[in-house]
């Protein structure tokens, strides 16, 4: 626990910005809109996003007041259908399926197995576009009334009955859907052909493994669910189709081409958050992840048994017995590998040197949400006890437990900890600290209660609700403001650093690395010279001196 | 998996123009075949065998005209993870449909 | 019955403590692990917290004992659970082999029920205290689902063919019924009560709620109404098969294969009655899509059920 | 992906070579690898389709076989013949520009054009036929798509088995429909790739688009492969 630190960020003496990186490379704002840079596409994306998750967050505010009453306190039922429905499509699509793989795994990847772009820089920047253009076809949704199917769009209601913008919509999510395939297969190649010399597969980053899983999940689901929006579209258009009941067609089976993109559609939203909070643990700790190989490949196994379980959405839903047995157990054995995660972090904790930066509060944070979250799916995945919660505040608690407890605190994190590196700009530690406190008390104030009530049986997406419901749902809406609250703060502060934050330097956390051997912000190539990457680079206490060829 | 083809040469495998002649003409002779074997009766194995000729014909496809025999084991893996999953999506799916009738439909008697 | 402020459901069926139960043991599960990792996060944050800021941890890299232990645990503990939540599906899904019968027909936005002594009701359902009752339901449009959270049992009603949801009652009382698969604009309007009466209540209720015609005689009256009997009956010009003793049956079918004949083959007999065409049979029968509601679907199916074998008839149904 | 190659720092100024690549064998095993990853991609989303078909092809059989036999097998045999023989121009045109044959590259690639061209026409053909009053085969029995009434209405004989029937059709459509659109934007690409084959810009050392383009088409003819006996030959005896 004594050895001193080698590195090269040891000593860093009132560190200064580089004279050239990324953002002053080029100006103009055709700079930007035209860029091949990695770096820059993310920042893109984060801007986007950041958007998105504030009108997601508006939604998420409406349905809280709403359930402030159980007559519902402001709003008409098809008005409030709409705004769960907007807000569990726009958080779902166009905030959390991108949100750290297309702005911190954009950033950073590259830098991390030492190139100098992702393999295909065009059409990264493709990405960005379509899912540009299928957010505008979602904000045309939603401003010509909106869509009021619920995320899931189940026939034959989104097919058939509802009078929403259900075609637009989908449209949106169709597009968006290919931005997502497009980043994945980036991300693929780029880790396959694109490592720097020494940068073998065990010496990258967990981050990159987690990527590379989540990658995965994206090239081989998002297609299955494009297809099925794009039927039931077809069904909507043409007025007959194949999910339709009355010639003989089956409703459950959209459901399970939906649920096998959408199951493991979450593990696209949590695997990001994962190795974000494995390179968090293991810098605050200034130790190497405890279980290194058993980490990197529980996230493949994640990502591969994760196909395996979309059935235990549907217990309830016509699916047979037998079936829902099937995908009971396989859920089960997919719990295990974040089981596995979830020590092997602990106990990197063991006699580390663990530092309490804003971004380890987060993990912190996280490990502890996750975990309930986590936990929970195991409630859900009983399919015997499915039955009472299922579709109930439960399930909502569940998730948003995971999405929001787990990967958004993940993405804070993140964000947090490689802020200097995208900026070359310190945060405002106190600030930063009071948030991350807020956001963890408000959560658990949300989303506790919902656990409570679903248990009562509170169907979720209901506008109104029995009367002996409502200080449940007092309590959370006021959770929710708080964690409102919260949320703003960074947005806040993190833009306020940008401009006049300190000058971070390369190395700030004194951490390992590649991406904190270049200069923060980094240039548009990412390194001077292609780096040589040794055990040194990658590994605490190693005793040679690192190397930036 | 050569990780870090620096100072790896171009060299592409080049398949003699003759051997997609003759992969053409086995395609042209399977197509006729499934055709032809349409039109008999073989009950069950009807399908069995439209299939497998269709299979037959992409792969003679993947591995000639896609190059895929002289690729890389990486190219190889990609190829059969993506009929790995399209394998996936439909038989967990059929676990559903084909044990439909196990049990609900005579439970509606009594 | 709700408390002001609830903190548990009601225990009212018998599956229900099956299901607490389970939740019980996967919350003390849970809770352990929870509490477990809380905790030595905390210790290890505050005994390996930072003192020197060159200082670095132990190099450790893992170890292949613990890998197994926390795999391996959770392994034992999650099968555990799988099973049973396996055993208390089972129970929920398989229907005991006699229970009351009651149909539900879930439409944007209310629940119709039917007794089989043909009292109806909407968004109520009055049923007696244990006994098994079933609850055979479709949908009009779009999905529902049937939700008893005091019985801890749901079930969706699927439009186009039937399921069917089961539970006995424990406890007397009125209970909430609510929609729990989201189907448009007043989802949250399509709840209702389930009143557990005492069985002589219930057979009180069922006498004084009666219309005096059960959904059998319902069916018989839409079945001459629909002309069904022009076909189905021994005398008619045009023949079509007897239904006498039809349902339970296997049918043999002109395709070669064979069915049985449940309320699912009754109901695509008559609304898509060419799909499967009995052996021996013209397939004249003309479909009735369109001109019968899904209830008068149930109350035919109730009639047909209702007919006793004929006996020494030549045209039963073939076996 | 073709453009003069942006270099830094000096270090090498290979033409073609872009600039976060260290050497052109790296740059052409991405762009493959890239293709590949994307045929995967393209797999699953006919894969969807595919699930479907295999559901209800159990459950309304007769339908389907019903349905089948409306399909015109002679056009759809030959669009089989010329989809085969597009993949047979393009596999030769790789070859072509493999060992710098720029000639024969530009005449295998107008070939492919041309072929794919083709196809589309007789696809065209057969919607066409499909989308006006159809009289069915089996005497006194109709499949109209367009009716007034709505989509796909099927009287007379046929009747009986008009779910499936519309099933099959809803599939038809959508399954061809995907895989023409799929054959346009091969089309368009190829025109871009001819062009620059006309302009003399590839060569041994560098034709990836070529190649890149030549595992696109091959994959859309697979999945014709596999739509031609699914959807023409479900059962044609009997
Ligand atoms: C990021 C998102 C995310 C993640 C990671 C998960 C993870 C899991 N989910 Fe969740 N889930 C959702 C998002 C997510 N889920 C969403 C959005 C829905 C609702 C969709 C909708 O209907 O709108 C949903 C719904 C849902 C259902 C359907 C509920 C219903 O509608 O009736 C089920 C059922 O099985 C389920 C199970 C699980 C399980 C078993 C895991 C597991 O992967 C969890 C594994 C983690 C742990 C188990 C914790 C760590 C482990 C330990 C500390 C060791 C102890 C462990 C053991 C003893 C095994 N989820
Ligand atoms: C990434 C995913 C994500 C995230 C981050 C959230 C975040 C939140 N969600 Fe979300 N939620 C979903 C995914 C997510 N949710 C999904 C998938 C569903 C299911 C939908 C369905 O059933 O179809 C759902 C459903 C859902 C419901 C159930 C609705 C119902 O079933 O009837 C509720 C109810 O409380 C809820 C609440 C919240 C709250 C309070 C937050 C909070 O964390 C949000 C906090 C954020 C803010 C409060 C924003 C702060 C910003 C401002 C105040 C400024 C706004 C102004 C400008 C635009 C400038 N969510
Ligand atoms: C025009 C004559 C005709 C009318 C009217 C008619 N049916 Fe039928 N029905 C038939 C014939 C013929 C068959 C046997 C061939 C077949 O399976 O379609 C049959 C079969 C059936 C079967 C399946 C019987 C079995 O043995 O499996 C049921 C159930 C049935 N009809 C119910 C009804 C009901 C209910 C109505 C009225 C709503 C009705 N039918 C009206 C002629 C008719
Ligand atoms: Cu009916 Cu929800
Ligand atoms: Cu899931």
């Amino acid at each position: 626990m004594s050895t001193p630190i080698t590195g090269t960020g040891s000593a860093v003496p009132a560190p200064a910005l580089p004279e050239r990186h990324y953002l002053n490379a080029t100006h103009g704002l055709k700079s930007w809109l035209l860029t091949t840079d990695h770096k820059r596409i993310g920042l893109l994306y984060l801007f986007t996003i950041t958007i998105f998750f504030l009108l997601g967050g508006l939604f998420a505010l409406l349905v809280r007041l709403q359930l402030l009453s159980p007559q519902g306190a402001i709003m008409t039922p098809d008005v409030y259908n709409r705004a769960f429905t907007m807000h569990g499509v726009i958080m779902v699509f166009f905030f959390l399926v991108p949100s750290i793989p297309a702005t911190l795994g954009n950033f950073l990847l590259p830098i991390m197995i030492g190139a100098k772009d992702l393999a295909f820089p065009r059409i990264n920047l493709l990405s960005w576009y379509l899912f540009v253009i299928g957010g505008i076809f979602g904000i045309v949704a939603l401003a010509g009334g909106g869509v009021d199917t619920g995320w899931t769009f189940y026939t034959p209601y989104s097919s058939m009955s509802s009078n929403s913008r259900v075609l637009t919509g989908g449209l949106g999510i169709f597009i968006s859907g290919f931005a997502s395939i497009l980043t994945g297969l980036n991300f693929i190649v780029t880790t396959h052909r694109m490592r720097a010399p020494g940068m073998t597969w065990f010496r990258l980053p967990l981050f990159v493994w987690a990527h590379y899983a989540t990658s995965l999940i994206m090239i081989l689901g998002t297609p299955v669910v494009a297809i099925s929006v794009l039927l039931v579209m077809f069904e909507r258009v043409l007025r007959v189709g194949i999910f339709d009941p009355s010639i003989g067609g089956d409703p459950v089976l959209f459901q399970h081409l939906f649920w096998f993109y959408s199951h493991p559609a979450v593990y696209i939203m949590v695997l990001p958050g994962m190795g974000v909070i494995s390179e968090l643990i293991a810098a605050y700790s200034r130790k190497n992840i405890f279980g290194y190989a058993f980490v990197a490949f529980s996230s493949l196994a994640i990502a591969v048994v994760g196909f395996l379980v979309w059935g235990h959405h549907m217990f309830v839903a016509g699916e047979t017995p037998y079936s829902a047995l099937l995908f009971s157990v396989l859920s089960y054995i997919v719990a295990v590998p974040s089981a596995i995660k979830t020590f092997n972090w602990t106990a990197t904790l063991y006699r580390g040197s663990i530092s309490y930066d804003t971004p380890m509060l987060y993990a912190f944070g996280f490990l502890g949400l996750f975990l309930v979250g986590g936990l929970t799916g195991l409630f859900l995945a009983a399919a015997g006890l499915d039955v009472h919660v299922h579709d109930t505040y439960f399930v909502v608690a569940h998730f948003h437990y995971i999405m929001v407890g787990g990967t958004l605190m993940a993405y804070l994190g993140g964000m947090h900890y490689w802020w200097p590196k995208i900026t070359g700009k310190l945060y405002p530690e106190g600030w930063s600290k009071l948030s991350a406190l807020i956001i963890f008390v408000g959560f658990n104030l949300t989303f506790f209660p919902q656990f409570l009530v679903g248990y009562l049986g509170m169907p979720r997406r209901y506008a109104m609700y029995p009367p002996e419901f409502q200080i449940y749902n007092v309590l959370s809406t006021a959770g929710a403001t708080i964690l409102g609250v919260g949320y703003l703060l960074p947005m806040i502060y993190l833009t306020w650093s940008w401009f006049y934050g300190k000058p971070a330097g390369n190395n700030p956390w004194n951490v390992k690395g590649l991406e904190w051997q270049t200069t923060s912000p980094p240039p548009t190539f990412n390194f001077d010279e292609t780096p040589i990457v040794t055990d040194a680079t990658v590994l605490y206490g190693h005793p040679e001196e690192v190397k930036v060829a | 998996m050569s990780f870090h083809p620096q100072d790896a040469e171009l060299h592409d495998h080049i398949i003699p123009a003759k051997v997609y002649y003759a992969i053409f003409a086995a395609l042209m002779v399977l197509t006729v075949i499934t055709v032809a074997v349409a039109w008999v009766d073989l009950g069950l194995l009807n399908i069995v065998v439209a299939l497998g000729v269709a299979v037959l014909k992409a792969s003679l496809v993947v591995l000639y005209f896609m190059h895929v025999r002289y690729a890389s084991r990486l190219t190889w893996v990609v190829v059969g993870s993506g009929f790995f999953w399209l394998f996936i999506l439909l038989s967990i799916t059929l676990t559903d449909y084909l044990s439909r009738g196990w049990m609900e439909a005579p439970m509606l008697v009594r | 019955m709700q408390s002001s402020i609830p903190i548990f459901p009601d225990q009212a069926s018998t599956i229900a403590s099956r299901v607490d139960n389970l939740y019980f043991f996967i919350t003390a599960v849970a809770t352990f692990f929870a509490v477990l990792v809380t905790v030595l996060v905390i210790v290890f944050a505050v005994r390996y917290r930072r003192r020197k800021a060159d200082e670095v941890g132990e190099p450790i890299h893992g170890s292949l004992a613990l890998e197994i232990i926390w795999t391996g645990i959770p392994f034992v503990l999650a099968m555990t659970m799988f099973v049973w939540g396996a055993s208390v599906f089972m129970a929920i899904a398989r229907v005991p082999s006699e229970t009351l019968d009651i149909y539900a027909v879930g439409k944007q936005w209310m629940w119709k029920f039917q007794h089989r002594e043909g009292q109806r009701e909407i968004n109520e359902l009055h049923v007696p205290v244990n006994t098994p009752v079933r609850v055979i339901m479709t949908s009009e449009d779009v999905l529902h689902d049937l939700y008893f959270p005091a019985f801890r049992v749901k079930m969706d009603a699927i439009p186009g063919r039937y399921t069917q949801l089961w539970f006995t009652a424990t406890q007397t009382g009125r209970f909430h019924l609510f929609c729990a698969e989201y189907c448009g604009t007043n989802h949250s309007g399509m709840i209702g009560s389930v009143v557990v009466l005492p069985q002589e209540e219930y057979e009180a209720w069922l006498g004084g709620a009666s219309t005096g015609e059960t959904l059998a005689q319902q069916g018989e009256k839409l079945f001459t109404q629909f002309a069904c009997i022009t076909c189905h009956s021994p005398t008619a010009a045009v023949r079509g098969p007897l239904l006498n003793g039809l349902f339970g049956q296997t049918v043999q079918l002109a395709s070669g294969t064979s069915v049985v004949a449940d309320a699912d083959y009754i109901r695509e007999s008559i609304l898509n009655p060419q799909a499967k065409i009995v052996a021996g049979y013209p397939p004249i029968m003309p479909t009735f899509q369109g001109q019968v509601s899904e209830e008068q679907v149930l109350a035919l199916t109730e009639y047909i059920r209702s007919l006793p074998p004929a006996e020494g008839s030549a045209a039963a149904p073939q076996h | 992906m073709p453009e003069a190659a942006v270099t830094h720092h000096g270090a090498h100024a290979i033409p073609r070579l872009q600039h976060h690549f260290d050497t052109m064998a790296q740059q052409k095993e991405a762009a493959t690898l890239g293709m590949w990853v994307f045929l995967v991609t393209e797999v699953l989303f006919f894969g969807g389709m595919f699930c479907a078909y295999m559901i209800y092809r159990m459950w309304h059989y007769d339908g389907f076989v019903a349905a089948s036999r409306e399909l015109d097998l002679g056009l759809g045999g030959i669009n089989t013949a010329v989809l085969i023989g597009s993949s047979l121009t393009v596999a030769l045109g790789v070859h072509a520009a493999q060992t710098g044959k720029q000639r024969q590259l530009v005449w295998m690639l107008i070939a492919t054009l041309v072929l794919g061209l083709v196809f589309l026409v007789i696809k065209y053909f057969e919607y066409e036929s499909k989308l006006h009053l159809h009289e069915a085969h089996h005497a006194a029995a109709m499949v109209r798509l367009f009716p007034a009434a709505g989509w796909f209405e099927v009287t007379g004989e046929l009747a009986p088995l008009a779910g499936g029937i519309r099933l099959f059709m809803v599939l038809y459509f959508a399954m061809t429909g995907m895989h023409a659109i799929h054959m346009i934007i091969g089309i368009g690409i190829l025109a871009v790739i001819l062009r620059m084959a006309m302009k003399g810009e590839f060569t041994p050392q560098w034709y990836a688009p070529v190649e890149i383009f030549g595992l696109y088409w091959h994959f859309v003819d697979i999945v014709w492969i596999f739509l031609f006996p699914l959807l023409y030959l479900v059962n044609r005896h009997g």
